[in-house]
């Protein structure tokens, strides 16, 4: 009898904890959502294969010696594998249509009312029973609203590593989900005759303006927003390799292998953190609220924002732009481009739609920053 | 530990000081923006200073503005 | 007559001991193998190279400081080495022939008793004046029998780390000397009769086949053999990526990029290993004959378990198919192909022999699993 | 330290014992991929359920559900 | 009053210091000279924008915790990336014009006297109140003669660290200045006929020559200059990874993503060394003005070695040769050419530099290695 | 602690010293390169052994003169 026992002891199923299936089946949905509805696979995927690896029982992924603990270890905890992701996606990122028309800032500003209703939100859920978050771990989750992964898991791996995995679950799922969460949001704040607005031609923008234009963002966020240094500084490097043109060799491997290379490990060790205690409370579901709640709001006050803008303009602007200030890039630029289409067979928004969706990337790693030097 | 209502106060303070600062530093780089496109915006311009230091010319109602945004937090903070 | 000795004393020359003499040697010979007879050139290369650079006298490249320690330290020792280039593997490897004709799983795994007689055979050495192997000694041996490297190399840094070195050139060697092996036991063991049995076509294999055989594989592992997780979980993540197709751009990265500078490394991290002290030892010879006996054996198994298969099937097997199930992809494969082809110069086999080859792959990678659970 | 008799002995377990799990893992597997084959086999088949939770057009089910999980785990876990 | 000053302090504008602000500047004339002047641009940009990076007050980069302390830590301090990118610049080197005339290594032993004269010159400055060079900082200093940047890192990372910032701006600086800095020289030591010398036809090098000689390298490397094997190792590895034809995807890899991911590392973290303390210092200006001497002497010994050597050849060698002997490949090989050019439009010397400008390379590291062994 | 002029010995030292041995090394690669061309220059020539040790005839006087440098610097340096 007790060699049967000890047979059945070698095996994960004498093993498992009901938390560990429940994760596994939280990694087996992101796979499916990943694999199966194409919500951002590049990052759903291996989050999701990490959620599953992490909770074997017996198999020591996450302890000391396992490869998962090294990856989170190196990477994550360290902050250096975001910081290179925002490097790649820096070299990827054309600054065009903003440089042309630069008040498309404004659109990325007030998307951010979204990051800062949300912290106020999460605070507010501490009135439930069962909540109990710190500012920390409010600006943490609230930073989903920014709409941008990186920028999320870097500062969630500074202000509160133990919702780390909840809040980029959270964050790339929405991102997925923007084409259904951002339309109607968009649709009751307009109306047909707004949608309908043509906005003229961006003007050409030169190779030298380009090339400025990250050196100026650096430059102001040294001056007035060290604390975002990090994420906007490295962002400018990949963008400034990719625009000075003379370093092509580096901006492709970090716009390809590099970035490819990171986002493998990055969602691995994303993964490795869906654990059952960390990962099945009520704060889970809490962050999953907010995190609706912060996209939907940022969608909103950014498209308010083009309204006023609008109101106080020579020319008109159409303000389904607003909704591409949460970022999400390129996704939100094309949701807005879409609806514009429904309203207007003719009227293609998408290049004025890339300004306010960069805009929004520049504005929540600011927002990002203003959380680290006040809370962090 | 904070109170619920304390960390309330603290979290709307921290939303206003959040978007002020937000928009002063992203219109800012509008002005940035603008004054680069003015001396690079042409191709055939003559070679400027790369690094334009484009707010020079205001930094001293720039801090003021920021400051008083973080100066209102600080102060609800004690 | 002091300064000349001091002047010698600054040179290797004066510092050689005969021990790093031969192991430079040896690395010469696997440099050799690898140009001149191409012999796994991708590992024995860079192997043979850090074996030389490791034996250099006074020039450290194994101590605290020196770049083989650190690459060692950081990529053998932690097991994220050869993990990596299994997910890569798993990139590469298409299971359609397995899924399309499952049975030959058998195959894969009666070609491990390779390991596991081997495993018997290196405790019997131990009757032999001169030889010590411990029972995770045996274990690392034996696994050579698995032909699979990265398996190897896995299984040996966890068991056995002083065995590391020899270990992996026996497994990387034999593999390359699967043509030269293999065919001499396939024709002992078959009769041309049986060689020139043709195999009826393989079905098409669908899409979501594809996609849900290696999270199967994973799902199985995970509840019955948790310590075999790390290498099978690391190979389904590889294999998961390339037959989603959602994430492209990771799975190209994974197997080419990220293998080759894995390959680099992990290379000339096991080259560091051929020291004199740990290499020059009558430990080496024994490992040396078991690996041989391991492949022959597992060559004879798989062969015969295809002929005791033939037996119960209603549809003919050729015998030659067991072969392949030592793994050794593609080469076992092509080599079946190629003796069936001298049978019966009409008779391709070489698609059949992929479903066996990547059968054992999976059943090594098993055994290791085992091993480590039970004497690891 | 075992003898070598002992550890002969060991060994020949450790074989017989590594060879039936072997075969009786892959024999599952065999199985598992059949089972798969019968169900995703043909690339007309229907969308079937690998993990179907067609949730996009109710996300209040889908917290229900994620919700009842939680429920489940924290009863146990008391 | 007080409320005023808490809020000016969270700002960098409050916490700059003078020498940050200067290093910044310096920063941005690296990005200036990267960018608009073309200079070595593959390191330059990243160095500059590190400068930047690690000058901004509160932003903590170079502190444990920031991303250019951890790549600093582990790329640079541990000699890796360094020993990295020599891999790959030497599986980018083809030996073939100097396996075809090795004599002109003469000429890349010449060009080293350069380093030493140099080393000579840094102890002299001693005398010169404010300068108090160690032996270690004068080798590490002498080696931007070798024209060479990862020797110059490599061999300042193990002599002397807190020089390695202007150590590593000075090489790449003067090696993009090698189109200015050389032609005078050469013209000055040369006459117009002698600069119209023709080269007869190099022959056609074997592919086993080309295989063998990186290991005769490492042959001679191993026995006589033990100290010099890290740098020469390396190096051997990619060319003979190139050469024998058997792992191309290591080789590819090695001079494409490999060296590109450690090139932008490697950058950042050289300008995490450019800091106020270490960097504005009376030293910087003599390492600069050292540096500027050493590629000049290095220049004009190579010449002069090239026209003692005519005068015992058979045949007449065209004396501008000698300049390539400092390295700096390929531009060194190209002023070659394009001086040739204007003394004589029909006088193709770009072929035959490229053999002195290789055994540049090689006299460096070997130049390196007798200072690590003598010095270090 | 040395002074600058014992410094400026072993610098002038070091200078001579290397140079010799990077010549020595330097000419002891031309021959081995010459001796290579010999054995393997032809694509035809049959296979020779991958690591040909060409300076083998000759060890004995090459250590002698690199000896000799390193010994008068270190003579120099005590
Ligand atoms: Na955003
Ligand atoms: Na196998
Ligand atoms: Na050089």
């Amino acid at each position: 009898m007790e060699g049967l026992q000890t047979l059945w002891a070698s095996t994960a199923l004498a093993n498992f904890e009901i938390g560990q299936i429940v994760m596994m089946l939280v990694g087996g949905l992101l796979l499916f959502l990943a694999i199966k509805k194409g919500f951002e696979p590049l990052l759903l995927l291996p989050i999701g294969f990490g959620a599953v690896l992490a909770n074997i029982p017996l198999a020591g992924f996450t302890e000391p010696g396992g490869v998962l603990y090294y990856i989170y270890y190196v990477g994550i905890e360290t902050g250096v594998f975001p910081l290179l992701i925002f490097m790649g996606v820096g070299a990827m990122t054309d600054f065009g249509a903003l440089i042309a028309n630069p008040r498309m800032l404004f659109l990325g500003a007030a998307a951010q009312f979204g990051i800062f209703a949300t912290l106020f939100g999460a605070i507010a859920l501490n009135l439930v029973p069962g909540f109990d978050f710190s500012l920390k771990d409010a600006s943490a989750i609230a930073i989903i609203g920014g709409a941008d992964g990186p920028t999320a898991i870097f500062l969630a791996s500074k202000l509160a590593p133990d919702l780390l995995g909840a809040i980029a679950v959270a964050a790339y799922s929405y991102m997925a989900l923007v084409p259904i969460i951002q339309p109607p949001i968009m649709k009751a704040l307009t109306t047909p005759e707004e949608r309908k607005i043509k906005m003229e031609q961006l003007r050409q923008v030169s190779k030298k303006e380009k090339i400025l234009f990250p050196l100026a963002v650096l430059f102001l966020t040294i001056l007035f927003l060290p604390a975002a240094t990090p994420l906007v500084g490295m962002f400018c490097l990949g963008n400034l390799m990719k625009e000075s043109g003379v370093v092509d060799r580096l901006s492709n491997t970090a716009q390809n292998e590099l970035i490819n290379i990171v986002t493998i490990f990055l969602g691995l060790a994303v993964g490795s953190k869906l654990s059952a205690d960390q990962f099945l409370t009520i704060e889970t579901l809490g962050i999953l609220g907010l995190g609706a709640v912060a996209f939907s709001i940022g969608t909103g006050t950014g498209v308010l924002m083009a309204k006023l803008m609008s109101k106080f303009s020579d020319k008109p602007i159409n303000p389904l732009l607003g909704a591409a200030g949460v970022s999400a890039v390129p996704m939100a630029a094309r949701v807005v481009n879409k609806v514009g289409l429904e309203a207007n067979p003719h009227n293609f928004l998408l290049m004025h739609a890339m300004g306010p969706n960069v805009a929004g990337v520049l504005g929540s790693a600011v927002a990002a920053g203003i959380l680290l030097a006040l809370v962090g | 530990m904070m109170s619920v209502s304390e960390l309330l106060y603290e979290a709307a303070i921290l939303m206003v000081v959040g978007m002020v600062v937000v928009f002063i530093f992203l219109t800012l780089l509008i002005f940035a923006t603008k004054l680069l496109s003015k001396f690079a915006g042409q191709e055939e311009a003559p070679v400027n200073n790369p690094v334009q230091p484009s707010n020079l010319n205001a930094p001293a109602p720039v801090i003021a503005a920021i400051s008083a945004a973080i100066h209102q937090y600080k102060q609800n903070n004690k």
